[in-house]
């Protein structure tokens, strides 16, 4: 087990760094962003000037061995529009996100494993039905449209809520809502579909000519299979997150990890794009480890051979 | 707790906090950047102050860290600084400090964006404690209103890197920035003029428009600046001012159609500028002939340009097309997405203008970067025929900050090549006052009825939302300064 | 009587079924007309169409038959583990008492020290994610109270009793570490904890080895003997039925269609389908040409065949049998035929 | 009798009949289908929504597109205008309703062919590498981890700043994007297909690998990855209308429903239709789909086969028997 | 001996006085198992050794994992052997090119235990015999094939009009025959015959026995026939093989193994299958199937069956007893009889 996770991290920041590679070529396609940060009437000269301080005309080889070596000491570069190692400004905003995130994902997986058992229990009933179809509406919703609504009715027209912005708790209420709406569709759906598949299983129909009790059949019996598929999904939609996090980022203004890579890609911002993709895609490789973890702990199959 | 601050407007507490939406961060916190600041101004006039100052009003160069200044000779000019002025740091502000800030902009290494306001860089030596002498390379009739471009920061400040945390003299000392949330700033004590009435400023990054205006709405914030025309309420708290800012068009005048003056002239007639600008830009546009505000000293009273007429469009394309002009060709219409609110409806409606004639024009929206590239790209042979929407401020009234960048030859995103422009703007930039003003007037004139290069489509303006309660004027500088002290916060 | 039954709620009036049944007055089973049925999406499916038997405490009955012929799905009827949309019709009376319509609380007191059984899939049976250990004493903890040492203790006595070698280590064991063999016996073990007066034991041995199955068709019925349990014994096979098994039921197409003792009927069957089923059997076969496939295939639960189920396969079928369903027939105190022509079948097997 | 008499005779009493099981397997999804209201309802409107999107904008294209700046913004549900603005004009007096349609299309296509692209190439990428294995499956699963690793809007932001916006690049970076889904499904498929009898039988005549590939256990992957897809295409569309928000989309005059939603936002307070409208036809869109491709899911899974069949219809049909 | 009165094969072909169409020596097929750090090696066929002649029906028993479908997949090189030789008509199978061996293949065919997984169910039963052709082009000629899969299909026992039925349709003993049908479609001399049935219920059990034994006589087909039912082996088999964990521990005739047999390992097996088994001597059958699976000693030294048999003494757990030659070998070093 440790082996196989030991090789698993290992192939994942392999794949990481071919990650950052990649992202390093494409930025450098964008061109130089001389000019943006160049007053209008700037000479020639001032552009070379600029270029020559952040290394833009070195040959492309050049630039990415001097990336490479940098990237080896966990230098990823100055930030030419934070004026401060990229790294730093990454790593300032990440744990923003990753709050939201775990508070998002933690309640989509609690409300769920609710709806999802309920509906499981209730099946082909009048809540199934419900259940199944809210779910599926809620994967269906633009997470930009429910967001923009939002402010609109929630905060502008019944100010119950603020617009925008990290303040008190209830300005986590519609950025975490936003979060919450694909994953709690998908989760729902998958968490019904395994209780469904846990509850007829034959194990569960043996302990029940048992006569073990419902409830324990359930909670004991069923749950603790149903949690692998569960497990995983969420795992991808955790880190699907980000992708949410961006939304959330630009419409509620909420600091965190979506913005800053929103600004330094509009801003060209070399060095904390290629940060950024690596804090993330870090995040995401810890995140697997803790997946195939938590999946080790719930499944014996997986833990023993 | 954390939330205290932003439920301060809406609360109207005793914290005295003022709170200010703004679309997005500066992208940079070097007071030598200040002119970067798209339309909100943040440090200026709160955290650095310059030498000089416009009076709004008029339009007139005052004193604010220089009390009195005097031509010496063609270049040479002598600043008298106010004296006891301090540096949040603590350092006395001098002639030295002021001499050194002066090197420090000019530094090209440092790429200072104000630079682009300061064609000639001059240089400045420290005569005494409070004088200051400044040369330029040629003679500069405006200095004192340039120099006013100039902001003020520690002579701590490093030469050579930008800071991003700026020290300055204003009434105002940075606190921290928090990239992609906020910005502060704290009342400074030892603030050389009169004690502003907000203890604490806190600016919110708010780039989605409805957003920005909600939170002056409901009160969280106490000014959204600028906010678009659809979310401006009926009332007065809802302010307009302007920039000096026009939105035109600049053509490019070296390739096929438009290097033929009929088919830019054409262009000319064929938008509707009077509909399209009532219609989509309401309060926030009026039609204009011309790239200057009225306020710019380079405004021709009076010029009337092309009227509406798309027939004469037709005929001028059709006589264009007649000499073997190859008229169908694609035109793309750049411009980037955050050229202003709503400006990608007002160019879609210039576009169908522009095909009901018969021209092909597509537009591309690009973001900043590439978009100041193709600016900057004047002449370049590979790219092909655009037309570039511009949205220009003059919020200093001086039309050399406008016209030798558009329409001389040597201009850094003009497209025009004319010997005749040429030598009227060399010779307006050393003129002052009336002359001046004549010289930069005809080379206006020339320009707008001789090449059509430009094509001006609207004047604009911009508005601002008051919390309830908040008093604050709006003027012509509002865009590159916000002094927090000239704003009213509610009991 | 065990005296765990006192633990759980006792049904109404089941102190007389319990006397009765002590005393062997009364069945330990009576099974009247058990029809189920299952709602698919392909239609209505009726797995078992009209089944009635009774057995009496210590008894064993082996029912046999065909892949499909309705065995599993009465095994899991007599213990209401019939879920819908699967319907259950009919009386299932266990000391007594008509179990059908039951909730799932009052079914639970029967289940386990009542009724217990084995079911066909070993790997299926237990949760892939606790130790076979675990499992145990949870059943023993939770249905008898037994703290969590006792219970450890009574759980390697099961395991060893269903030959489990060296149980204390392989308490902690996981199912998946469990060979085929091992895996069946666990099963069994959880199956008989409780002391089932009645165990239901669904093909046990299919999948398993020769050697293997030895083993398991022995421990099955040391259990029966020791402990007067009465026993179900679900299988295809003849061969193994006979060794377990005193008396057979037969089922075609979910129904019984011959019932008597099982020696009895291995020598003189009375219904045409256990005598083809007995001629495709290789072990009293002489030579592979002996073997005589059943022809035809296997009914379809959801289309009902008018008259006789058997009739489409059957080599002495006529036009009786085609229109008129026969009867569950005595053809002698201990013999039942559903055969219109079963006096023949029973003739021609001399 | 003759043995092999009475094999034949056996074996010709024609094959059981099972209602369930005749007629092929889309003739019994039709069949449920009909039988299952929600699934129906999901079916008819995706196919009115397609057919519409797909005939319609051939005729009114022009008329989609032409501004009118008297019709700004103007309200919804007035007949007055014509049919045309009966869902209002949008904020250059474009026909909302017209806008709409052609929005639809450039959106269906959008996902339609960039579904398609990553489905095929996707799956075929994970077939070959799920069959072969070795270090040729370990290249493509880090390959395929290098995709997977990034978030797909960040990754399609950054590429789509590199490529210049249009429905082509658009296409090329949703697929890229998805690809990694079709090569896990493919590959995770592929995996326990060939280890599957019949694949060894197909080796034992002598077939060779591409062939094995090809012609066993492609058909048997296909199936998933079309279910996958269709899943896919509700993503797809959100995803897209997520980047045309983030204004690294389309751009006009291409127009999808993203870029509706997009450019209305900042009227919501004042003109909500403007953008309620594409808005509520991502959301129509994207739930049919969702609701059909989770029904495909449950009819061929036995275990969860009745998800949207009711109860009743069942009992109908055993009553008419 | 069970010989059958449809047995046509050519007298003498079993007196060894023919070379054997198949000869399989000292067949090895180990698997590395385990984690990484804790790698075994799995002894799935070790050292098999044996000869089937033309138109021979060659049984191999033996228990679950002992061996017998890896012997199966290793002689037809659908897993690669570890080590050993396989002889075709003296030609050794792998020595062969990847593409002399496909080529190879139309002689030797194989059907498959379980006839719901080796039918693709995609494909119709015509397909599924045609795909033969697809891939070797030169059998049948496009023209006949029509007429030449009802005829297969003829031969099987199942009506023509099968053809254009999905496997999903049919009973599993109609998929055996399906699968006959195109083991056949290649004219091969001999099939390996994984337990054809025993997947099967007894009753279509005895249909898909009944085609084989009628192939086996009408063709001259050689058979290996893998199986654990004993009672169904002795019915078919002209000679029988034992094989206990990887190794063939006695071979013999059907009779003489039968009558007498002579490893303490088949005396167990035979003792335990139910058609002898009685309900008395259950009770004394063979004492390690209380501890069930064949858990033997693992490595190559002394005897694997030693743990369980009742006859063992220190030998057995010194020196491995070999499987002599002759007419009936056993590896024991103390066989019956
Ligand atoms: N839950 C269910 N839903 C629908 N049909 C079912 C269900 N359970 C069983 N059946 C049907 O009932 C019939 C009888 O099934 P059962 O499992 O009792 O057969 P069996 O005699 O045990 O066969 P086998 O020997 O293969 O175990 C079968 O046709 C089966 O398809
Ligand atoms: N691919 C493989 N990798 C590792 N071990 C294998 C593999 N294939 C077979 N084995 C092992 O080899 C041994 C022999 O397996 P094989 O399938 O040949 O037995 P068998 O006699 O056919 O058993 P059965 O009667 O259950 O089919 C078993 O222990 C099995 O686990
Ligand atoms: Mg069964
Ligand atoms: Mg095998």
């Amino acid at each position: 087990m440790l082996i196989f996770l030991s090789r698993r991290l290992v192939s994942s920041v392999i794949a990481l760094v071919g990650v950052v590679v990649v992202v390093f070529f494409l930025g450098r396609l964008t061109g130089s962003p001389a000019h943006l940060y160049l007053p209008q009437g700037a000479s020639q000269e001032m552009a070379d000037n600029f270029n020559r301080t952040h290394g833009f005309n070195d040959p492309l080889w050049q630039q990415f061995i001097r990336f490479v070596g940098d990237v080896a000491h966990l230098d990823f570069g100055t930030s030419i529009w934070q004026q401060r190692p990229a790294l730093t400004a990454v790593t300032s905003v990440f744990p923003q996100t990753l709050l939201l995130a775990v508070v998002a994902m933690t309640l989509s997986i609690a409300v769920a494993a609710v709806l999802g058992c309920l509906a499981a229990a209730r099946r082909f009933g009048p809540v199934d039905k419900l259940i199944t179809f809210g779910s599926l509406a809620c994967a269906s919703i633009p997470d930009f449209w429910f967001a923009l609504v939002g402010v609109l009715f929630l905060a502008v027209h019944l100010g119950v809520v603020p617009t925008s912005g990290q303040s008190d708790l209830s300005s986590w209420i519609l950025p975490v809502a936003t979060l919450m709406l694909a994953p709690v569709g998908v989760l729902t759906q998958v968490v019904r579909g395994a209780m469904i598949e846990a509850l007829g299983s034959g194990y569960v129909q043996s302990a029940r000519a048992r006569g073990l009790a419902h409830r324990r059949l359930v909670y004991r019996h069923a749950l603790r299979n149903a949690a692998l598929p569960i497990i995983s999904v969420a795992g991808d939609r955790a880190a699907g997150l980000v992708n949410g996090a961006v939304i959330v980022g630009t419409v509620f203004a909420w600091p965190g990890i979506g913005t800053v890579m929103v600004d330094a890609v509009l801003n060209r911002d070399f060095a904390v794009i290629q940060a950024g993709v690596f804090v993330i895609g870090l995040g995401i490789v810890l995140l697997n480890v803790l997946v195939d973890l938590t999946y080790a702990v719930a499944d014996p199959r997986v833990r023993v051979s | 707790s954390p939330g205290g601050d932003a439920q301060a407007g809406r609360t109207g507490g005793s914290a005295q906090t003022l709170t200010i939406a703004i679309p997005t961060d500066p992208t940079s916190l070097d007071p030598c950047d200040s002119q970067a600041a798209d339309g909100v101004g943040t440090l200026r006039r709160n955290v650095t102050e310059s030498l000089t100052d416009v009076d709004p009003g008029t339009g007139k160069v005052v004193p604010l860290l220089a009390l009195s200044w005097r031509q010496e000779n063609p270049t040479t000019w002598t600043f008298k600084l106010r004296p006891g002025v301090k540096f949040q740091d603590g350092t006395a502000f001098d002639a030295k400090a002021a001499a050194f800030n002066i090197k420090r902009t000019m530094q090209p290494d440092l790429g200072c964006l104000n630079l682009g306001n300061i064609p000639d860089p001059f240089t400045a030596t420290a005569v005494d404690t409070t004088t200051l002498r400044v040369v330029t390379k040629g003679p500069d009739p405006i200095l004192p209103l340039r120099i006013g471009w100039v902001d003020m920061v520690s002579p701590k400040t490093s030469m050579t890197a930008k800071t991003s945390h700026p020290v300055g003299t204003g009434p105002y000392t940075f606190v921290r920035r928090t990239p992609g949330t906020d910005m502060r700033f704290k009342r400074f004590d030892g603030y050389w003029g009169s004690k502003p009435q907000a203890r604490e400023v806190r600016y919110v990054f708010r780039s989605e428009a409805s957003v920005r205006a909600a939170t002056a709405k409901t009160g969280e914030a106490d000014i959204a600046v600028p906010i678009a025309l659809q979310d401006a309420t009926e009332d007065e708290r809802t302010r307009s001012y302007t920039q000096s800012r026009v939105f035109f068009l600049r053509l490019d005048t070296d390739k096929p159609p438009l290097n033929d003056l009929r088919v830019r002239q054409a262009i000319g007639y064929a938008i509707d500028k009077k509909n399209i600008v009532t219609a989509l830009m309401g309060r926030t546009g009026k039609p204009t002939d011309q790239m200057v505000a009225p306020t710019v000293n380079g405004y021709v009273t009076g010029y009337k340009g092309p009227a509406h007429d798309p027939a004469k469009a037709k005929a001028l394309i059709g006589q264009a097309k007649s000499a073997g002009v190859d008229t169908g060709r694609r035109i793309e219409l750049i411009s980037r997405n955050t050229l202003f609110p709503g400006s990608s409806d007002v160019l879609q409606a210039i576009i169908q203008n522009l095909k009901d004639v018969g021209l092909d024009i597509k537009l591309t929206e690009l973001d900043d970067n590439a978009y100041k590239d193709k600016i900057h790209a004047t002449n370049s042979s590979g790219q092909p025929v655009s037309m570039m929407a511009v949205s220009h401020d003059n919020a200093f009234a001086d039309a050399s900050f406008s016209f030798p960048k558009y329409l001389s030859s040597s201009g850094t995103v003009s497209t025009i090549r004319d010997a005749r422009l040429d030598s009227l703007l060399r010779q307006a930039d050393v003129a002052a006052g009336g002359k001046r003003a004549q010289l930069y007037q005809r080379a206006a004139r020339w320009a707008y009825e001789r090449n059509g290069a430009i094509v001006p489509i609207a004047e604009q303006f911009s508005l601002l939302l008051l919390s309830k309660g908040v008093d604050y004027k709006p003027n012509g500088l509002t865009g590159i300064e916000l002094p927090a002290a000239q704003v009213k916060l509610g009991r | 009587m065990s005296p765990l039954r006192d633990r759980s709620q006792p049904a109404p009036g089941s102190d007389r079924v319990v006397d009765a049944a002590a005393s062997g007055t009364a069945p330990l089973l009576a099974v009247r007309d058990l029809a189920v049925d299952f709602a698919t999406d392909r239609g209505r499916v009726s797995a078992v169409r009209g089944v009635s038997f009774t057995l009496q405490a210590g008894q064993s009955l082996a029912i046999l038959g065909e892949s499909g012929s309705g065995k599993s799905v009465t095994g899991k009827a007599l213990l209401g583990l019939i879920d819908p949309p699967g319907r259950v019709r009919g009386a299932i009376e266990f000391e007594g008492e008509n179990i059908v319509g039951w909730d799932e609380a009052r079914l639970n007191t029967v289940r386990g020290p009542g009724v217990s059984m084995v079911f066909q899939d070993s790997f299926d049976s237990l949760n892939p994610v606790y130790s076979v250990g675990s499992q145990v004493t949870e059943l023993l903890r939770v249905r008898q109270g037994l703290d969590r040492r006792v219970a450890r203790e009574r759980a390697v006595a099961l395991m060893r009793q269903v030959g489990i070698p060296a149980a204390e280590e392989r308490l902690k064991d996981y199912p998946h570490q469990f060979s085929g063999g091992m895996r069946q016996r666990m099963c069994i073990a959880l199956a008989i904890a409780l002391r089932p007066r009645l165990l239901i034991a669904d093909e046990p041995t299919t999948a398993l080895d020769v050697t293997v199955q030895a083993g398991i068709l022995r421990l099955v019925r040391q259990l029966q003997r020791e402990t007067r349990m009465a026993l179900i014994f679900v299988t295809h096979d003849l061969a193994v039925a006979r060794l377990v098994a005193s008396e057979v039921a037969v089922m075609y197409a979910g129904r019984i269609v011959e019932r008597g003792g099982i020696d009895d009927i291995y020598r003189r069957p009375a219904h045409p389908y256990t005598r083809a089923l007995l001629a495709s059997q290789p072990d009293t076969a002489r030579s592979w040409s002996d073997l005589r496939p059943i022809a035809g295939s296997p009914p379809d639960k959801a289309g009902i065949v008018p008259g006789c189920a058997f009739h489409p396969r059957c080599p002495i079928a006529t036009d009786r049998c085609t229109t008129e369903e026969p009867d569950l027939r005595a053809l002698s105190a201990d013999r039942l035929s559903r055969c219109h022509h079963a006096e023949e079948v029973l003739d021609a097997a001399h | 009798m003759n043995m092999a008499q009475e094999l034949v005779a056996g074996a010709t009493t024609a094959p059981p009949v099972d209602p369930g099981r005749r007629g092929s397997g889309r003739r019994r999804r039709t069949r449920l289908l009909l039988r299952s209201p929600l699934p129906l309802t999901a079916a008819i409107v995706l196919v009115a929504i397609m057919l519409v999107s797909l005939i319609a904008p051939a005729f009114i294209a022009d008329a989609a597109q032409r501004q009118d700046l008297t019709q700004r913004l103007s309200p919804p549900f007035q007949l007055s205008d014509g049919f045309a603005f009966v869902l209002g004009g949008d904020t250059l007096g474009r026909p909302m309703l017209l806008q709409l349609v052609v929005a639809t299309k450039t959106s269906l296509l959008i996902a339609a062919l960039s579904v398609g692209l990553s489905a095929l190439v996707g799956s075929a990428i994970g077939l070959i590498s799920g069959y072969t294995g070795g270090w040729v499956d370990a290249l493509i699963m880090r390959l395929s981890d290098i995709i997977h690793t990034l978030p797909s809007l960040l990754l399609a932001l950054v590429i789509l700043y590199v490529l210049s916006p249009s429905i082509t690049n658009l296409i090329v970076v949703l697929a890229l994007t998805r690809l990694p889904i079709y090569m896990r499904v493919a590959r995770a498929q592929a995996l326990e297909i060939r280890e599957r009898v019949f694949v060894e039988a197909s080796k034992a005549l002598g077939s060779r690998p591409w062939r094995i590939m090809l012609r066993d256990i492609r058909p048997m992957v296909a199936p998933t990855v079309l279910t996958v897809a269709m899943l896919e295409v509700a993503n797809v569309i959100l995803q897209a209308a997520g980047l045309s928000f983030l204004g690294v989309g389309l751009q006009r005059p291409d127009v999808d429903l993203g870029i509706m939603v997009a450019s209305g936002r900042e009227y919501l307070s004042e003109a909500w239709f403007v953008t309620f409208f594409p808005g509520l036809l991502v959301v129509v869109i994207a739930l049919a789909a969702n609701i059909l491709s989770n029904w495909l899911r449950a009819v061929d899974d036995p275990g969860q086969s009745a998800l949207f069949v009711s109860r009743k219809s069942l009992r109908d049909e055993e009553v008419s028997r | 001996m069970p010989r059958t009165e449809h047995d046509t094969r050519p007298e003498g072909a079993a007196d060894g006085a023919a070379p054997p169409l198949l000869r399989v020596e000292n067949l090895h097929r180990h698997f590395v198992t385990g984690p990484p750090r804790n790698r075994k090696v799995l002894r799935a066929v070790d050292g098999v050794t044996f000869d089937v002649r033309a138109g021979e029906c060659l049984a191999v028993v033996g228990e679950s994992g002992s061996g017998k479908s890896t012997l199966a997949r290793a002689l037809m090189r659908l897993v690669e052997p570890t080590g050993g030789s396989v002889y075709y008509k003296g030609c050794d199978l792998l020595a062969l090119s990847g593409r002399e061996m496909r080529e190879e293949r139309r002689n030797i065919q194989m059907v498959f235990q379980d006839p719901y997984a080796s039918l693709h169910p995609r494909r119709t039963v015509g397909d599924v015999v045609r795909e033969a052709w697809r891939v070797h082009k030169d059998v049948v000629p496009k023209a006949q094939q029509e007429d030449r899969v009802a005829a297969l299909l003829r031969q099987v026992g199942l009506p023509e009009a099968y053809a254009s039925l999905y496997p999903s349709r049919l009973s599993g003993g109609e998929r055996q025959r399906v699968a006959i049908a195109r083991a056949l479609a290649l004219r091969p001399e001999l099939l390996v015959l994984d337990e054809p049935v025993s997947a099967l219920d007894v009753s279509i059990q005895a249909q898909v026995v009944h085609v084989l034994m009628k192939l086996h006589a009408e063709l001259g087909l050689a058979y290996i026939f893998i199986s654990h039912d004993l009672n169904l082996v002795r019915l078919v088999a002209d000679r029988v093989a034992v094989m206990y964990m990887g190794r063939v521990v006695e071979t013999g005739t059907a009779e003489e193994l039968y009558g007498h047999p002579a490893h303490p390992y088949t005396q167990a097996l035979l003792s335990a299958s139910p058609g002898r088994a009685t309900a008395v001597d259950l009770d004394d059958v063979l004492p390690g199937a209380v501890a069930g699976e064949a858990s033997g000693p693992a490595g190559t030294v002394g005897c694997p069956y030693r743990t369980r048999c009742p006859k063992a003494r220190d030998i057995c757990a010194t020196e491995r007893p070999e499987l002599g030659t002759g007419a009936h070998p056993s590896a024991c070093h103390f066989p019956a009889g």
